[in-house]
């Protein structure tokens, strides 16, 4: 009776909740945000900020089940309708990285109390959660806007609580202000750029509603105008996601963030930024036009085969931990990039699959780097020497997303190589299935390098006189493990039931270039 | 006329420009920045004019203001290097100080 | 696109071509200057010429803010900033320049090849002027009640960007708190600037500034609330009067010393202030889902009549602008301003 | 339309484009980080320019509405079922000259004026971050130069591996 009761009262506002869960999604942690500036006693910004990041996963949940029955869902902003007013469209796409994000902003909350109270102020704290809930509601709000114009309000939302969130790694490493400085400028430059291409898309249409443009601008490809719109679009979104060789400001700046930041960043960020160029590309512009598969075969594919190859080696030669994860990420984006440029369902749905894969396991290892430092003040790669038998659990994760990261079988690396490698053959591509061979041996030597530090090598005697980051509490140490445990059992899990993001990718890639912009 | 007169004012602008430019002396661009922002505000409202609207009147009220204003900061970051000492009337606590012990 | 427009050549567009002219100057200029005191103000010049721009080509609500903006606080602030070891920059290696050269001239390129398909300057029919804006020109009186178009689009059909234009200058406060602080602490000790009152000329000498500031301060901010309530009304709104009511408290602290700024308007408050105006808009958002509309629907707020509604709406997400865009700018200011440090005579 | 009309309906595009080279140049070629802040908001403020000029409309007014037209107490009558209303008349494209006037006078188009307004703030709020850091980077390396930065940095790792 009372259960009945219960539902009865539940019932209406799940789903007033799940009418409304858009808007929620972002203006939940937009709003939280400046509350938490004044949460600055002890945990209770951190516990604010996780509760808000759950609560904004739920609202992401809701959605879920519509996105998924009716294909997609529209939300108008204050009942305006679209080329008027600002139009939320959901569909596989957006649902696929929201979960991702807002997912991962739970997760590096969790994991990251421990490193925050070992590398910030405590006064600072309150502030530093509330720019975190900045940047967690810009990078879902570039995700799920349908307009082109609010992609960037958003997106500097995100970028200029990035700047300051890896500004704040300065009490650790004091050159996170000269990379936070750099990071400014291009992300500056790269918005920049994104605006410019925007005000040709408009001046080219007329509208600022993605679809909209899309209808408008259809049959015109060979417009100069909507050209060189493409090429702008491509640009500043490609600065931001560290593109090949715009990618300069991403090592130093994931390096030297706080380690939490790092963690977020790097499973989140430059994915974002990655499924911009995927929106614009294939929902906004005309994908089978010949001037962007022109774009796609000359100037996308050899990028992104570059960045695998290059961007590999130069990790080869990193002595910093996260500095050479960094430069991974960029070859790894390079992966993303190959399955974009291929322009085929199979080709966009293997991107966007690693693209998810990628963040569990870049997360995962970015963890394992941070939760090694609480115990031994880990930056270079000779710092984890006998990692294997001083923290055995973080060791393994470690070892099991790097594994990952490589593409080894039962890891969830392998499935999306193995559908990028379909893809490709099914293209005729066999040059970038060689670039996926040669990157992935790469990677196998530079994981390689870190395994065998961790597991062959004796551990090194903590002496009480060297000045190391302290040892954090062993209950905040144990809150930082379950994420990333959860994180490498991720990736094992999402190689025997790849089902959830495949099925999203696949019905992502085939409503992006199988009905345009539906 | 008045199209005239917004002429002349954008030459006298333009004359404003080169010394900014030329300024060999600190003092010749903070003079230069601030006429030319006294002109700009005369353009405004000659240009409301032209367009037969008010509404540049309230800009150049504006201009006017943030013309005094970075003027202001402009010329006491030159003499105190730092923006944030007052130019108050009363004697500092040093003054004070040295004045209680002399007495 | 329309290829039966012609561009007249009017009295407009002389006017048009001579601010052009100097435009270019200026970037010129500032490319090669190496006195950075120099290129600031140039900066300046640069922001106040693009707003005369603004004007001639009908966008006063930009132009009034460019000139707030640009002309009034990115001065101050760049001023704030200029604590230079050294006052002219290093000249730039002949590699990167020609570097930089190069990919300046491809940009530039990609962009003149566009031009070609560009709609003609003024045309009434092409695409961007002919759709959706016209659109809001015929629509904002019968919806809004409201006659500048640009307030009500600002804040209503588009109102979700404002909204994200208003966190963006949050973050911005939010992250000048966190880089700079906003205390005089330095490494944990407070600094004291050693400025020598007792040779303080100034103290007599300054007696006209003093009083027409305090003059003008009232004035000042009497004028941001005209700004602010007008705005339905001409160019202004929010975000303006949030500048100029800032740039009061700013000349007020430029006269009167910091500390007796910080006396009168404390960083707590505007720390609150700041957050403040956020939830305001944010709420005014929550009111229409709970009225049971959409997110920032301003229809339902007056149940009786939709346009009076929106004027409601409107005006609350003002004042939640106005709050946070005051209350951030005062907290760059103080950031900025508490963190000096001494310049030596030998780099003066 | 010959070359001349063409250069008349697109001078100011090129002057525009010439503009956002001249921002973006100073931002790349220089190391003075306070130059290179200068630099990027000359280049953000000519991006501004192309939207403002490809809203301007000949023999136009500000976008400031004199007038209510009679159809303003007709929409406020049917205030309740406003939502349903403007769902329902979607939005047509315009195909003559006649449509171009309200209520007898032309205007320019507000959306670039209101974007633009959003650009302004986003770059103000960027250039204090920018400023902020320099501040730090300032107090931390005594230079503003980014060469001199990176030899400060290239001495402390020598200084540190010795």
């Amino acid at each position: 009776m009372t259960m009945a009761m219960a539902l009865g009262m539940i019932m209406p506002i799940l789903t007033w909740a799940g009418t409304h869960a858009p808007p929620l999604v972002v203006v939940t942690p937009l709003l939280a945000g400046p509350i938490a500036v004044f949460l600055h006693k002890g945990r209770l910004a951190w516990a604010w900020a996780l509760a808000i990041s759950i609560l904004t996963f739920v609202f992401v949940l809701l959605l879920m089940p519509q996105v998924i029955q009716n294909g997609h869902i529209a939300y108008y902003m204050g009942t305006w309708v679209p080329p008027l007013g600002i139009e939320y469209r959901i569909d596989s796409l957006n649902l696929l990285i929201l979960l991702l994000v807002s997912a991962m902003g739970v997760l590096s909350l969790v994991f990251g109390l421990p490193l925050v109270e070992n590398e910030i102020e405590e006064s600072k704290r309150g502030q530093f959660f509330a720019a975190f809930l900045l940047c967690l509601a810009g990078l879902l709000g570039v995700t799920i806007t349908g307009d082109a114009f609010n992609v960037f309000v958003f997106l500097e939302i995100s970028s200029i609580a990035t700047y300051v969130l890896v500004s704040m790694g300065a009490e650790r490493d004091r050159r996170a202000y000269v990379a936070a400085f750099n990071y400014l400028v291009m992300g500056t430059i790269g918005a920049t750029f994104f605006v410019i291409g925007v005000g040709l898309l408009y001046m080219a249409s007329g509208t600022l509603n993605m679809a909209d443009i899309a209808m408008h601008i259809h049959g015109h490809s060979d417009n100069r105008v909507v050209r060189a719109a493409f090429a702008f679009i491509v640009i500043g979104l490609g600065l931001k996601m560290a593109m090949f060789p715009l990618h300069t400001w991403l090592p130093s700046a994931y390096a030297r963030a706080p380690s939490m930041v790092g963690v977020f960043l790097a499973s989140t960020a430059t994915k974002v930024a990655f499924y911009a160029m995927v929106r614009f590309i294939f929902s906004v512009f005309t994908p089978g036009s010949p001037f962007e598969g022109a774009v796609f075969d000359l100037v996308l594919a050899p990028m992104a085969v570059a960045a695998m190859i290059i961007c590999s080696v130069q990790a080869l030669y990193q002595i910093n931990i996260r500095r050479l994860l960094a430069y991974s990420s960029i070859a790894q984006l390079g992966y993303m990039l190959l399955g974009l440029s291929m322009g085929s369902i199979a080709g966009v749905a293997a991107g966007l699959l690693h693209l998810f894969n990628h963040a569990l396991m870049k997360g995962a290892l970015f963890m394992g780097v941070g939760k090694a430092s609480l115990r031994q003040g880990v930056t270079n790669v000779q710092d984890l020497r006998g990692l294997g038998k001083t923290m055995p659990l973080t060791a393994a994760s470690f070892t099991v997303a790097g594994l990952s990261l490589i593409g080894v079988p039962l890891t969830a690396g392998f499935v999306s190589k193995y559908y990028l490698v379909v893809a490709a053959l099914e293209r005729g591509w066999w040059w970038a299935v060689a670039a996926l061979i040669v990157s992935s041996v790469l990677a196998i030597f530079y994981i390689g390098k870190m395994l065998e530090t961790m597991y062959l090598h004796e551990p090194p005697k903590i002496t009480k006189s060297k000045k190391t980051a302290p040892q954090a509490p062993a209950k905040t140490s144990l809150l930082a493990l379950g994420p990333l445990m959860l994180m490498a059992a991720a990736n094992i899990y999402f190689f025997f039931d790849a089902s959830l993001p495949k099925g999203l990718a696949d019905a992502a890639a085939k409503a992006l270039l199988g009905g345009g912009a539906s | 006329m008045i199209f005239a007169t917004t002429l002349m004012l954008m030459g006298a602008m333009t004359l404003m420009l080169a010394r900014l430019l030329r300024g060999p002396e600190l003092y010749d661009r903070v003079l230069a920045v601030n006429s030319f922002g006294t002109k700009t505000v005369l353009f405004l409202c000659v240009f409301s004019f032209l367009i037969g609207r008010p509404d540049g009147v309230d800009i150049a009220l504006l201009y006017a203001l943030m013309n005094f204003i970075g003027t202001i900061a402009i010329l006491k970051f030159f003499r105190y290097r730092a923006l944030d000492v007052a130019l108050s009337r009363m004697p500092s606590r040093n003054t004070r100080k040295k004045a209680g012990a002399k007495s | 696109m329309n290829a039966d427009f012609i561009t007249p050549l009017d009295a407009f567009t002389i006017i048009d071509l001579i601010l052009m002219l100097m435009l270019l100057i200026v970037g010129l200029a500032i490319v090669r200057l190496n006195d950075i005191f120099a290129i600031v103000m140039l900066a300046g010049v640069y922001s106040l010429v693009s707003a005369l721009w603004f004007v001639s080509l009908d966008a006063v609500d930009v132009a009034f803010t460019e000139a707030a903006v640009g002309a009034g606080i990115s001065t101050v602030l760049m001023l704030g900033a200029m604590l230079l070891s050294s006052r002219t920059a290093l000249p730039a290696k002949p590699v990167r320049k020609w570097a930089s050269f190069f990919i300046v001239l491809a940009t530039g390129a990609a962009l003149m090849y566009a031009v070609t398909d560009m709609p003609s300057f003024g045309d009434p029919l092409s695409a961007p002027n002919a759709y959706v804006g016209l659109e809001y020109l015929k629509r904002s009186l019968p919806d809004t009640e409201i006659p500048n178009v640009v307030s009500s689009v600002l804040a209503s059909y588009r109102g979700y960007d404002t909204l994200g234009e208003t966190s963006v200058i949050l973050t911005a406060g939010l992250g000048v708190m966190l880089i700079l602080g906003m205390g005089g602490k330095i490494n944990g000790q407070l600094k004291k600037k050693a400025i020598d009152y007792d040779n303080a000329d100034a103290q007599a000498h300054h007696t006209v500034l003093r009083v027409v500031s305090k003059m003008m301060i009232p004035l000042i901010v009497l004028y941001g609330f005209y700004v602010q309530f007008h705005g339905d009304f001409g160019p202004g709104g929010g975000f303006q009067a949030g500048v100029i009511i800032a740039s009061a408290v700013i000349l007020y602290a430029l006269i009167f010393g910091v500390d007796a700024a910080k006396a009168a308007v404390p960083p707590l408050v505007v720390r609150i202030g700041a957050a403040l105006g956020v939830l305001i808009y944010g709420g005014t958002g929550i009111a229409g889902l709970i009225l049971g509309s959409n997110y920032l629907d301003y229809n339902v707020l007056d149940p009786h009549s939709a346009p009076h509604g929106q004027e409601l709406g409107i005006m609350s997400i003002e004042i939640g602008v106005l709050i946070t865009v005051c209350s951030v700018m005062l907290v760059i200011f103080y950031g900025f301003t508490s963190r000096q440090p001494d310049i030596t005579d030998k780099d003066w | 339309m010959n070359g001349m009309q063409f250069l008349a309906g697109h001078f100011n595009y090129i002057v525009v484009i010439i503009l956002m080279m001249t921002g973006l140049y100073i931002v790349i070629s220089t190391g003075n980080m306070v130059k290179k802040l200068t630099g990027l908001g000359v280049f953000q403020t000519s991006v501004f320019q192309l939207y403002i000029t490809m809203g301007k409309v000949t023999g136009g007014r500000p976008p400031i509405v004199a007038h209510a037209p009679e159809g303003a107490e007709h929409a406020a009558a049917n205030g309740g079922e406003h939502g349903a209303s403007t769902a329902d008349t979607a939005v047509r494209m315009v195909h003559d000259m006649a449509d171009v006037p309200v209520n007898g006078v032309i205007y320019s188009n507000p959306i670039p004026h209101v974007l633009i307004l959003t650009g302004i703030v986003v770059g103000v709020a960027t250039l204090a971050v920018g400023l902020a850091l320099i501040v730090r980077i300032r107090e931390t390396y005594d230079s503003i130069e980014e060469e001199d930065v990176e030899e400060a940095e290239y001495k402390a790792r020598k200084a540190a591996n010795a």
